[in-house]
């Protein structure tokens, strides 16, 4: 972002004051265009994943080839047209603020995403506490969406939803410890570094020592918990909550939810990929590349390897909501205080010990 | 689809290429996305399911089971509509978004079938109720059915010139 | 303590199962009949949309009687001087004209019992399942060949001959006494 | 048991409770009894020793002409046997004692004779309609229903409801 700032500066020779705002807006609609074209691409390939998990063909008719690659452009502008029905006896404000609140917290985390060594828009020293705090701030949206809605079962889902998020909340901030025990900063940048070794996927946290790989996994469940994925998807649970806090919402106000959930998704995978993954860091580093103008660009600090990463899992949760049933409320609790925490903590132990042992303190 | 073409005459328009192409744009995203909400009510429920399943795959035409009126485009009204059921149809119909669209399925769905001479708890016919766009007779109607009764929606829809209909409404009712 | 850590294994160990069935269906060939560019294949006898071989009804109602749900009507007339009618394919000389012959296929149960009664054979199931419609009216499917005009035409000329055989039966009548 | 003695023996206890028997147009036997001994003779039937009809396989209600009634069919699932009991009732006051304490599958049936033939059950917890809106006016399946021309301003009868036709 400083880049894009500094161009403005410089390059256009616009005063300081000025240059900034355009810069950030300039930087904002960038992000958004991403994550509109990140779930334009994620939902067109959730359906496809669960149609060949069923032996099934998914959006075949829209588009120019038989894969429906147009479906989800077909899908937005159909909300788009929608009628938008406020009920009647909603709270106005609450009921039309929620889903920007739910888009913007989602929108906020990208500001903490690195793409590349180079490639961010700000530095922060509590990097990875800035990502974890505003991620969860969605869940005010969800509140306000299912206590404006005036619906019980939106109410119901909002209930779930804090529940579920609050308890989530902790096993990740436990992995997040670990992870720091070795990183030694909450910085981003200094997280990725650390595992940049030069010995490509052997330098990952994932592969330092076997509570690490435990570490990851758990990492994964409780991040599609904290999205309200399936099988944790019990805030919008069709079968028994209609849609849960969504319930009342058409069109477009619908679609921000969508967008929100899609965008968390990505999140919980880049969140991934930042504490076990690597990062930006190349999964090998081929010298000869970096001096070629675009391939080097490409590979150096364009955010391919980020992307690709945070996509892996992406697709790994596409996965397990086509797998998976939904879990009860009890069992869903059950999941977080009785087994998420222990394994955490335990591992926060283990990791000391291990690090005592082989000196890596 | 002779048929289609006899029962939705075009609308005359003159609101220039722009609009009408842009329309034409618009109808057809919409005719590719019809999100559904399920009124299973009878035996031909069991049949919409199998529609949606695999072998038949409705997702194939972009249409999504949605659990809530309120997202959904299109009903499909399958089965029996007793009058004790048809005020709850009612409701779930008013309470969806427009531009809306309802699909009968099956004999009892469009006319009340067997029951219309002798039933006297069954709507004889679920478009005393709601305005049905597409009918798809059969007893149960084949799978294959529900879908050409989808595809028949889809061409009705890719007709529809919604955003010329509005502008021309609001420079003062042509189209009356 | 023993337990719980089973448990947790159980469950860690029956989700990868789980996720080992779904992955392995990646490789599964796609079940779906891709329904307009293909259909599946449907018996020669089942039973779907009724159809009529106007030519080779007699007009005797036995199907309109048949049918349960009371969805086919027939109206029957005196042939006119310009319609000659043929034989049917079984040989039988036809004496009445089918001026009306309608079925509401949106009431039709597709039993079939309204076939077997035939005895020119001339209404069938046939395996043709795609007649869907945007208007109710056009579900009720009419037979015989003659447009409304035409239809009042016969009527008239019905009513007329029963006149006129009301007529002579009056005649009569007064000539016994 | 043995139908014959099994009248007698209900005779002997019930008196003038119970009507006839009739063995030979009907499987298995069917015992006509007084309306208001219903409920008696089923706890007797159900609790005595050698009989046991523990089970009720079906509670229906009948529109005869001029009378209702309402049949029971009961089932021992000790001794494998199986009798019918039927209570005529009056037209105008068609009253009977639920047996709903005895059976939990009465609750249901007893409820659905109520709905279609308006055979009021006494001692019943839940006395009304079970399949019918709450507020239709008349009792279906009796043999004089008319139905009314529209329920909440839908039409019912085909003739009114395709007008336009």
């Amino acid at each position: 972002m400083q880049g894009i700032i500094s161009l403005f500066e410089s390059g256009l020779g616009l005063p300081e004051l000025w240059a900034f705002v355009i810069g950030v807006v300039v930087f904002s609609l960038l992000i958004f265009l991403f994550i509109a074209l990140f779930v334009i691409v994620a939902v067109w390939l959730e359906r496809k994943v669960s149609a060949v998990i069923q032996d099934r063909w998914g959006p075949m008719r829209a588009g120019l080839t038989i894969q429906g690659e147009l479906q989800t452009i077909a899908d937005t502008v159909k909300l788009l047209m929608k009628e938008d029905i406020i009920p009647k006896p909603v709270d106005k404000l609450l009921f039309i603020l929620a889903p920007f609140i739910v888009f913007t917290a989602t929108f906020m985390v990208f500001a903490g995403i690195p793409l590349g060594p180079n490639a961010y828009s700000g530095t922060f020293d509590l990097g990875l506490f800035y990502l974890i705090a505003i991620s969860s701030l969605g869940v005010i949206g969800i509140v306000m969406a299912g206590w404006a809605s005036n619906n019980k079962w939106s109410l119901y889902g909002a209930m779930r939803s804090v529940a579920q998020i609050v308890s989530y909340e902790i096993p990740i901030a436990l992995i997040l410890i670990a992870v720091v025990m070795y990183s030694g900063s909450f910085s981003v940048k200094e997280i990725i570094a650390t595992q940049d070794t030069g010995y490509g996927i052997f330098g990952w946290f994932l592969f330092r020592n076997p509570f690490m790989f435990v570490a990851a996994i758990l990492f994964l469940i409780a991040g599609t918990a904290e999205n309200n994925r399936t099988p944790f998807d019990l805030p919008e649970s069709e079968s028994e909550l209609i849609a849960g806090f969504h319930t009342e919402y058409t069109g477009m106000r619908f679609a921000f939810f969508f967008l929100a959930e899609y965008a968390n998704m990505f999140v919980v995978g880049v969140l991934l990929a930042i504490l076990f993954l690597g990062g930006y860091a190349p999964i090998w580093h081929v010298a000869a590349l970096a001096d070629i103008p675009v391939l080097g660009w490409f590979f150096g600090s364009s955010g391919f390897w980020i992307i690709l990463k945070a996509m892996l899992v992406v697709i790994i949760q596409m996965w397990f909501r086509w797998t998976f049933p939904r879990l009860r409320v009890d069992q869903l609790m059950y999941t977080a205080w009785k087994v998420l925490i222990p394994f955490t903590m335990a591992i926060i132990v283990l990791n000391g010990i291990w690090m005592k042992l082989f000196n890596l303190i | 689809m002779s048929e289609a073409q006899r029962i939705i005459t075009p609308r005359g328009h003159q609101d220039g290429i722009i609009l009408a192409k842009l329309d034409e744009v618009l109808s057809l995203a919409r005719s590719h996305s019809q999100w559904y909400l399920q009124f299973g009510l009878a035996c031909c429920a069991i049949e919409m399911m199998a529609t949606a399943a695999s072998r038949y795959d409705l997702d194939r035409f972009g249409a999504m089971p949605r659990a809530t009126p309120r997202q959904a485009d299109l009903i499909f009204v399958s089965g029996t509509v007793t009058l004790k059921m048809a005020e709850k149809i009612k409701v779930l119909w008013e309470q969806m978004p427009a531009p809306k669209y309802a699909i009968a399925m099956g004999s009892c769905a469009i006319s009340g079938g067997p029951y219309s001479r002798h039933g006297y708890s069954v709507l004889k016919g679920v478009d005393l109720i709601i305005p049905v766009d597409v009918y798809v007779p059969g007893c149960p109607p084949r799978p294959e059915a529900l879908l050409e009764g989808l595809v028949l929606l889809a061409e009705k829809v890719k007709k529809e010139k919604l955003l010329s209909q509005k502008f021309s409404k609001k420079r003062g009712g042509a189209e009356k | 303590m023993k337990n719980y850590f089973i448990n947790v294994w159980n469950a860690f160990y029956t989700a990868l199962v789980g996720l080992k069935v779904t992955f392995l269906h990646l490789f599964i060939k796609s079940v779906t009949v891709k329904y307009p560019l293909e259909r599946d294949k449907v018996p020669a006898n089942s039973r779907m949309k009724l159809e009529v071989d106007w030519a080779d009804c007699i007009g005797c109602k036995a199907c309109e009687r048949a049918c349960p749900v009371q969805c086919i009507h027939i109206d029957t007339s005196k042939a006119l001087p310009e319609d000659n009618l043929a034989a049917t394919k079984n040989g039988t000389a036809r004496k009445l004209l089918v001026s009306n012959f309608t079925i509401d296929l949106s009431e039709c149960l597709y039993c079939a019992l309204c076939v077997y009664p035939c005895p020119e054979d001339c209404i069938n199931m046939t395996p043709n399942y795609e007649f869907g419609k945007y208007d109710r009216k056009l579900l009720i499917e009419q037979f015989a060949p003659f447009s409304d005009d035409d239809r009042a035409k016969r009527q008239a000329f019905e009513e007329e001959l029963k006149k006129k055989k009301l007529a002579e039966k009056a005649v009569k009548t007064k000539e016994k006494e | 048991m043995n139908p014959k003695k099994l009248y007698e023996l209900l005779k002997k206890r019930f008196g003038e409770a119970v009507i006839s028997v009739d063995v030979e147009n009907s499987i298995p036997p069917k015992y006509v009894i007084q309306p208001d001994k219903v409920h008696e003779i089923s706890e007797f039937l159900k609790n005595t020793g050698d009989l046991e009809y523990d089970q009720l396989m079906c509670l229906t209600g009948q529109d005869l002409g001029n009378e209702l009634s309402v049949v029971l069919n009961l089932f021992s699932t000790k001794h494998y046997s199986s009798i019918t009991l039927e209570a005529k009732v009056a037209r105008e006051h068609p009253e009977l004692d639920s047996v709903s304490d005895l059976y939990a599958t009465a609750n249901w049936h007893e409820r659905e004779a109520y709905d279609m033939l308006g055979v009021v059950f006494k001692g019943h917890p839940n006395m009304k309609r079970i399949l019918l809106p709450d507020d239709w006016e008349g009792y279906p399946l009796r043999k004089d229903y008319k139905p009314a021309d529209a329920w909440h301003g839908m039409p019912i009868s085909k003739e009114l409801s395709h007008k336009h036709n």
